[in-house]
């Protein structure tokens, strides 16, 4: 016994002693913030930017690793790194371990696509790099006084992230089964009655599961303003017992009855593609059209909004307070938000990812050819979207149903 | 050198890496659950993250359906491997069929979940067959077993993944008691199912137990299958504490650990019945 | 041409009470095979690994050729071990096995071929080249083994009990295989073996070691007839042993005085006598000399050869290995008359 | 009876020699034929989803042969070709570190009775039945600190925890049953410890320890809950590359990831099945 007790310990004294693995930044935070930038692109020749970001859509990873990373690496002399991962909050947990672990300098992420909660757990813990974001030369094309720009479910961004997407959630049905969806949440929740065992949604914490709860309940509070600003904990229990209750009231019209749920967005999308259900929804539109060309969604799969709004948000990039290469990462994050990269983003060829400039900023042609850019059948238009765009809760509302929803519908 | 220098020296590093890595990580993982953080300095004992582990909704439901899991698939795994194992040394034991029961010995476990989601789901390809055959018009009437309640694809998930780990460790204990015994007690008038029950089964018991609580213990820690087959609620330990220490709240990632420390006891728990089982034999003479 | 000599060589194992060889002092003489005889577990084992090197003594030392051996691993002692099970390493050929020895020390492959082909021919197995082990029979592998032994052309020769998994007969024609291959080449042998009659039958030398001591050494008939003490006889099989007196060439029995051909050694405490020695005659017959008692048959044991006879002659018990036709005579209960000739009593200590 | 009857009735059995025996052993080989079959199933739809895409219910055959998941396994953007060789590395890296340690410590175990042995077997077989979660999540920090986690190098250390244990009790098992006699009589034939090890010790071992090292990198190449928390999703296996496809709903390109992330195994399977059966010829020529 003594023995194993000395060796284990003896393992912890061993990572005691060891330096945190650090690698010299070659520019301290401050002077990133205020330098020219030129000198910051000099510093970040030759870096590696290990970038972090969801990793289960083939044309999201083909776009990074591909096009994105030849372009950097020409012109900037930058490697980019792709690490794709399963579900984001493992990068916030990464960034945590090594806060805990006395990581200061030298961390895993450089760079990493985020928003809502992870992007608040990330900033209120101070470990976000920020100040830079509205100082980067591509800045000037984002119109950082939209609120929606401004703020990332609620959490004011504050120049500790850079707007790269926009997204906005839509429903999708297949047009040979369903010719004609419901057009309101109301109408929508009395076709689920009327169509037994034909829907349901994802649980959470999927991140598109969410969100629909969340479109219930703003549809119970009346609409987004009545849950605006602040988590207060009175409107909140007001609000809830109305929409857990919708919620609850539905389950035996649910697949299943409700009895279980998806566990994540995919399942959803193969109950539709199968005919197990009649609807699916996503975040993000463009993964319809995308689902339709890679063979996950029927040829004749439709999307659409419900008239009373739908929720929309903005995705950006952040640079951890740790990020071993911070210069090399805000000369990519520069990059983003280039007019040019962000028309090949938005190339539904490419990606089809929303883009998260103010076209009003660019010169004509450049705003032309951002709509000239074609759309799939599949995928809802983007002016109908915008039309009916609702702003996103702030991330403690967004805590507070989710954990309400496990407590009382989804057990 | 002397012998006992010689024998230090080979079990030290196996000894070493096992208490460091192994017994280090548990006892660090313990530590944290109490607030004890050796890395950070911290120290200021709590029982917080128990109270929050123990405490999460569904968490006994979860710790109940895992047991009910590695009950049920440890049970149905062994019969079926047992059985594998003296069909195959009836049929004669063929080099391919030996090789095919195997297989899934190999097959990472992610491997054997998706494709039980594919075959065995309600728009699945039995499913399927089931619609061509008229047997079933929609998805819907396909009975349930994937994401359902009793988790019956997981447990066929590792059914498949286990019953070849139990048939190899039950045909190196026949090969090991050789068929002399059986034959003897044939000759002294047996018939060959009371020659089983009485003479080779009591000899290959102890493998074919310890080989069952191996599996028993496994199912416990094993994340990916009950996370590609398990319904939305209540979750199997693995897949809750793995949730619970990648959430965005802090506090609950000792509260993951203790989750995960309570499968860490009932393995305990598993290993002294195994040392209980292994008394008997020499070395333990199984591998997966 | 080389001796060994072994000086208060000592082994005593970790966590053991007593040593399991003490105090050992032994000669092997140059070019002489010398057998090491007694019951399993007395340490003749052990004295092997230490003189290969496979062991480190306790304390002692051996030394070959007038080399001590301390620091010398067990490669360059030239100390050959051939062991009970013939220890032929199954994944090589038969060549490949009796090769082995000079390809270890890099002689060049067709040396090897050939020195194994004349190694194999002197063992009489040419032919068998590239035959597995496991397709040998038992006398063929140890043939092998011994060929193997050979033909690194070894200072010393360790053979731990060669004979003792082979069929009777095979023994025999193993043990005058070794015996005529030492002969021929002259290496210095230690053979190691519990069978008493093996050990004197084919040695130059036999030491007696029991419980971890050299008990008696000498020439293998001398160490037969006459063995030092009486845990020597009993091992010899000897078990005709009188509690004895000795008033000069005289030993005081429970059977009287005896006659002895020769003075006593100092501290003899008892008589022993072979049990072929014993003369045996009709109770009536005439009685020549001294020596002589009466006593009652008590049991015949036909062995084939001889027939074992037992004696009451209040108030010890007498064996004699006598001639089937004197047994023929003789029924349990009959009366006769023990000789114990002078010259075949033999003095033991404790 | 057929030739092929009497040939399967190969295992000794006192009643062998009756027709009814014959029909049993072709039962035997039915019902193991068909236990195969159920084992071997969920790789069907497996097989089909890799050269299928938009497969919907009710289709029971897919609707057109597509090789575009083969495309995308193939491509350098997939990161897929870069983990199959970081798989490679990680589970080579791993058997290789296992059996440097593991096989001495095998040796001691299997060959040597000392006192402690029962704590030092215990601490082997606990990496098999006490789950790894909580034991990663203890290292987690520490290996942060080390600048372990998140790396290869930090992944395939942590693998050792399951692996060291089969490569130990395989070479255990694999020492029980060797004469250690053969290496004295190799010193005295002139061979040095380091010709004894490699020209007697490692051959007439290798058939056991290639199998404990098969395992080892099985039990490394199909690893998921260790990679998956010490890797922080920044060491992509292939179970981690399969999982992610599968929650992206790209049933194609994860079926073929799935055959993929067979493949050695299958290899290792038939590789470790003949070395076997060289050995137990070696062994049985000419009978023993």
């Amino acid at each position: 016994m003594p023995i194993r007790f000395l060796l284990s310990t003896g393992l912890v004294a061993a990572a005691l002693a060891a330096p945190a693995a650090a690698e010299t930044v070659s520019l301290p935070d401050a002077a990133l913030t205020s330098a020219p930038f030129e000198t910051i692109t000099a510093a970040a020749r030759g870096q590696t930017v290990n970038f972090f970001l969801w990793g289960g859509d083939d044309r999201i990873n083909a776009y990074v690793a591909g096009p994105l990373a030849a372009t950097l690496k020409d012109r900037y002399g930058i490697t980019l790194n792709r690490i794709g991962v399963a579900d984001t909050a493992e990068v916030v947990n990464q960034v945590l371990s090594e806060k805990e672990a006395g990581i200061d300098a030298g961390g895993a992420v450089d760079l990493v696509w985020i928003n809502g909660e992870n992007f608040r757990t990330l900033k209120s813990g101070g470990l976000l790099l920020c100040g830079y974001a509205e100082g980067l030369p591509n800045a000037r094309h984002v119109d950082w006084t939209d609120p929606s720009i401004a703020n990332d479910f609620g959490t004011p961004v504050e120049g500790c992230e850079v707007p790269w997407s926009r997204a906005q959630f839509a429903m999708a049905y297949d047009s040979a089964r369903t010719p004609e969806p419901p057009a309101t949440l109301a109408a929508f929740l009395a076709w689920v009655k009327a169509n037994p065992g034909r829907f349901t949604y994802a649980a959470p914490p999927d991140f598109n599961g969410s969100a629909f709860i969340r479109h219930v309940f703003m549809y119970a509070a009346g609409g987004p303003e009545a849950l605006g600003g602040p988590f207060d904990q009175a409107r909140f229990d007001a609000v809830a017992e109305k929409a857990f209750g919708i919620l609850t009231d539905l389950e035996p019209f649910l697949w299943r009855e409700g009895a279980t749920y998806p566990t994540d967005i995919a399942q959803l999308n193969a109950l539709f593609a199968n005919s197990e259900v009649d609807f699916t929804f996503n975040y993000e539109p463009t993964v319809f059209g995308a689902g339709v060309e890679d063979g996950r969604f029927p040829p004749t799969t439709r999307s659409f909004a419900f008239d009373d709004g739908t929720l929309a948000n903005t995705s950006y990039v952040a640079i951890p307070f740790n990020a071993a290469h911070k210069a090399a990462a805000l000369v990519v994050a520069n990059h983003l938000i280039s007019p040019e990269e962000q028309l090949r983003k938005a190339d539904p060829a490419v990606w089809g990812m929303a883009t998260a400039l103010d076209l009003d900023t660019l010169p004509p042609d450049a705003a032309e050819a951002f709509r000239a850019l074609p759309r799939h059948p599949a995928v809802i238009d983007g002016e109908a979207l915008a039309d009916r765009a609702m702003p996103e809760l702030s991330a403690d509302w967004l805590d507070a149903i989710e954990a309400g929803w496990l407590r009382t519908v989804g057990r | 050198m002397t012998e006992r220098a010689r024998l230090v020296l080979m079990l030290a590093p196996t000894v070493a890496l096992l208490a460091g890595l192994f017994l280090g990580g548990l006892a660090l993982a313990a530590l944290r659950t109490v607030g004890i953080v050796p890395l950070a300095g911290r120290f200021d004992p709590t029982a917080e993250p128990w109270a929050r582990a123990l405490g999460a909704p569904d968490v006994l439901a979860s710790i109940g359906v895992t047991l009910w899991i590695a009950s049920a698939a440890t049970l149905v795994a062994t019969v079926l491997g047992l059985a594998a194992a003296l069909l195959l040394r009836r049929a004669g034991g063929g080099r391919l069929m030996t090789l095919l029961v195997q297989f899934n010995l190999t097959v990472p476990h992610v491997v054997t979940a998706v494709g039980l989601l594919w075959l065995l789901g309600q728009s699945g390809w039995i499913a399927r067959i089931g619609h061509g055959a008229g047997l079933i018009d929609r998805p819907a009437d396909f009975p349930v077993l994937v994401a359902d309640p009793a988790f019956v694809a997981v447990i066929l998930a590792y059914v498949a993944k286990e019953v070849p780990f139990v048939a190899v460790v039950t045909l190196a204990m026949l090969a090991a008691v050789g068929t002399g015994p059986a034959e003897t007690a044939r000759s002294l008038g047996a018939s060959r199912w009371q020659a089983f029950r009485h003479v080779t089964w009591p000899l290959i018991r102890p493998g074919v137990l310890a080989a069952a609580t191996v599996v028993f213990a496994f199912v416990l820690g094993t994340y990916e299958v009950p996370a590609v087959l398990g319904p939305s609620h209540p979750k199997a330990l693995p897949v809750l504490a793995y949730q619970m220490f990648t959430s965005n709240d802090l506090a609950d990632r000792p509260a993951a650990i203790a989750l995960s420390l309570v499968a860490a006891a009932i393995g305990v728990a598993c290993l002294m019945a195994v040392r209980r089982l292994m008394s008997g034999l020499p070395t333990l003479k199984v591998a997966r | 041409m080389t001796d060994v000599v072994l000086e208060g060589l000592t082994k005593t194992y970790a966590g053991a009470s007593a040593a399991a060889v003490a105090a050992v002092d032994l000669v092997l003489a140059s070019g002489t095979l010398t057998t090491l005889v007694g019951p399993s577990g007395c340490g003749k084992s052990t004295v092997l690994k230490l003189i290969a090197g496979l062991l480190p003594p306790s304390a002692g030392r051996v030394l070959i050729g007038g080399r001590s051996m301390a620091d010398v691993p067990p490669e360059r002692r030239g100390a050959v071990l051939m062991g009970q099970d013939h220890g032929l390493f199954p994944h090589m050929t038969v060549e490949a096995n009796v090769g082995f020895g000079l390809r270890m020390r890099g002689v060049d492959p067709a040396a090897i071929r050939r020195r194994a082909g004349e190694m194999l021919d002197l063992v009489r197995l040419s032919g068998f080249e590239t035959r597995r082990p496991s397709a040998l029979s038992g006398g063929q592998a140890q043939r092998v083994a011994l060929a193997r032994a050979l033909v690194v052309d070894p200072a010393v020769l360790l053979l731990d009990e060669p004979l003792s998994d082979l069929d009777p007969e095979l023994r025999l024609e193993m043990r005058d295989l070794i015996r005529s291959a030492q002969r021929a080449t002259g290496i210095t042998t230690l053979f190691v073996t519990h069978d008493r009659e093996e050990a004197v039958a084919v040695a130059d030398r036999t030491a007696v070691m029991l419980a971890g001591r050299i008990a008696q050494q000498g020439r293998p008939d001398a160490v037969f007839e006459r063995p030092a003490t009486r845990a020597v006889a009993a091992f010899f099989g000897i078990g005709n042993i009188l509690d004895a007196r000795f008033d000069g060439r005289t030993a005081v029995t429970a059977l009287g005085c005896l006659a002895l051909a020769a003075d006593p050694p100092p501290g003899a405490d008892a008589v022993v006598i072979r049990p072929e020695r014993i003369g045996v005659a009709a109770e009536g017959a005439a009685a020549s000399g001294g020596n002589r008692c009466a006593a009652t048959v008590v049991d015949l044991g036909y062995r084939g050869t001889h027939v074992v006879a037992t004696f009451r002659a209040d108030p010890v018990t007498l064996t004699a290995a006598i001639s089937s036709p004197i047994a023929a005579g003789l029924q349990p209960g009959d009366r006769v008359r023990l000789h114990l000739p002078a010259e075949a009593l033999h003095p033991v200590t404790d | 009876m057929s030739a092929v009857d009497l040939a399967a009735t190969k295992p000794a059995d006192v009643a062998a020699r009756t027709g009814r025996t014959g029909i049993r052993a072709r039962t035997a080989r039915i019902a193991t034929g068909a236990l195969i079959a159920l084992l071997l199933l969920p790789f069907v739809p497996v097989l089909l989803w890799s050269v299928t895409r938009g497969w919907f219910y009710p289709a029971i055959l897919p609707p057109a042969l597509d090789l575009a998941a083969w495309g995308v396994v193939g491509s350098p953007e997939s990161g897929i070709p870069a983990a199959v060789l970081r798989s490679v590395g990680i589970a080579l890296g791993a058997t290789v570190l296992s059996m440097l340690i593991g096989v001495p410590a095998g040796r001691a175990l299997g060959l040597h009775a000392f006192p402690g042995r029962r704590w030092v077997e215990a601490l082997v077989l606990a990496p098999l039945v006490v789950p790894p979660l909580a034991v990663a999540m203890g290292l987690h920090a520490v290996f942060l600190r080390l600048g372990l986690a998140g790396t290869a190098t930090g992944v395939m250390i942590v693998h050792l925890i399951p692996t060291l244990p089969y490569v130990v009790l395989v070479s255990a098992s694999v020492f029980s049953r060797f004469d250690p006699r053969v290496e004295d009589q190799a010193r005295t034939l002139g061979a040095s410890r380091l010709q004894v090890l490699r020209h007697v010790t490692v051959p007439m071992l290798a058939p056991g320890l290639a199998v404990a090292a098969l395992f080892a990198f099985l039990v490394s190449w199909s690893q998921y809950g260790l990679t998956l928390l010490v890797g922080g999703g920044q060491v992509p296996t292939m179970p981690l590359i399969l999982n992610q496809y599968v929650t992206a709903g790209r049933s194609d390109v994860a079926a073929a990831i799935a055959l993929l992330t067979v493949l050695p195994g299958l290899v290792a399977l038939v590789l470790s099945a003949r070395i076997l059966a060289r050995a137990s010829r070696r062994d049985g020529e000419g009978g023993r």
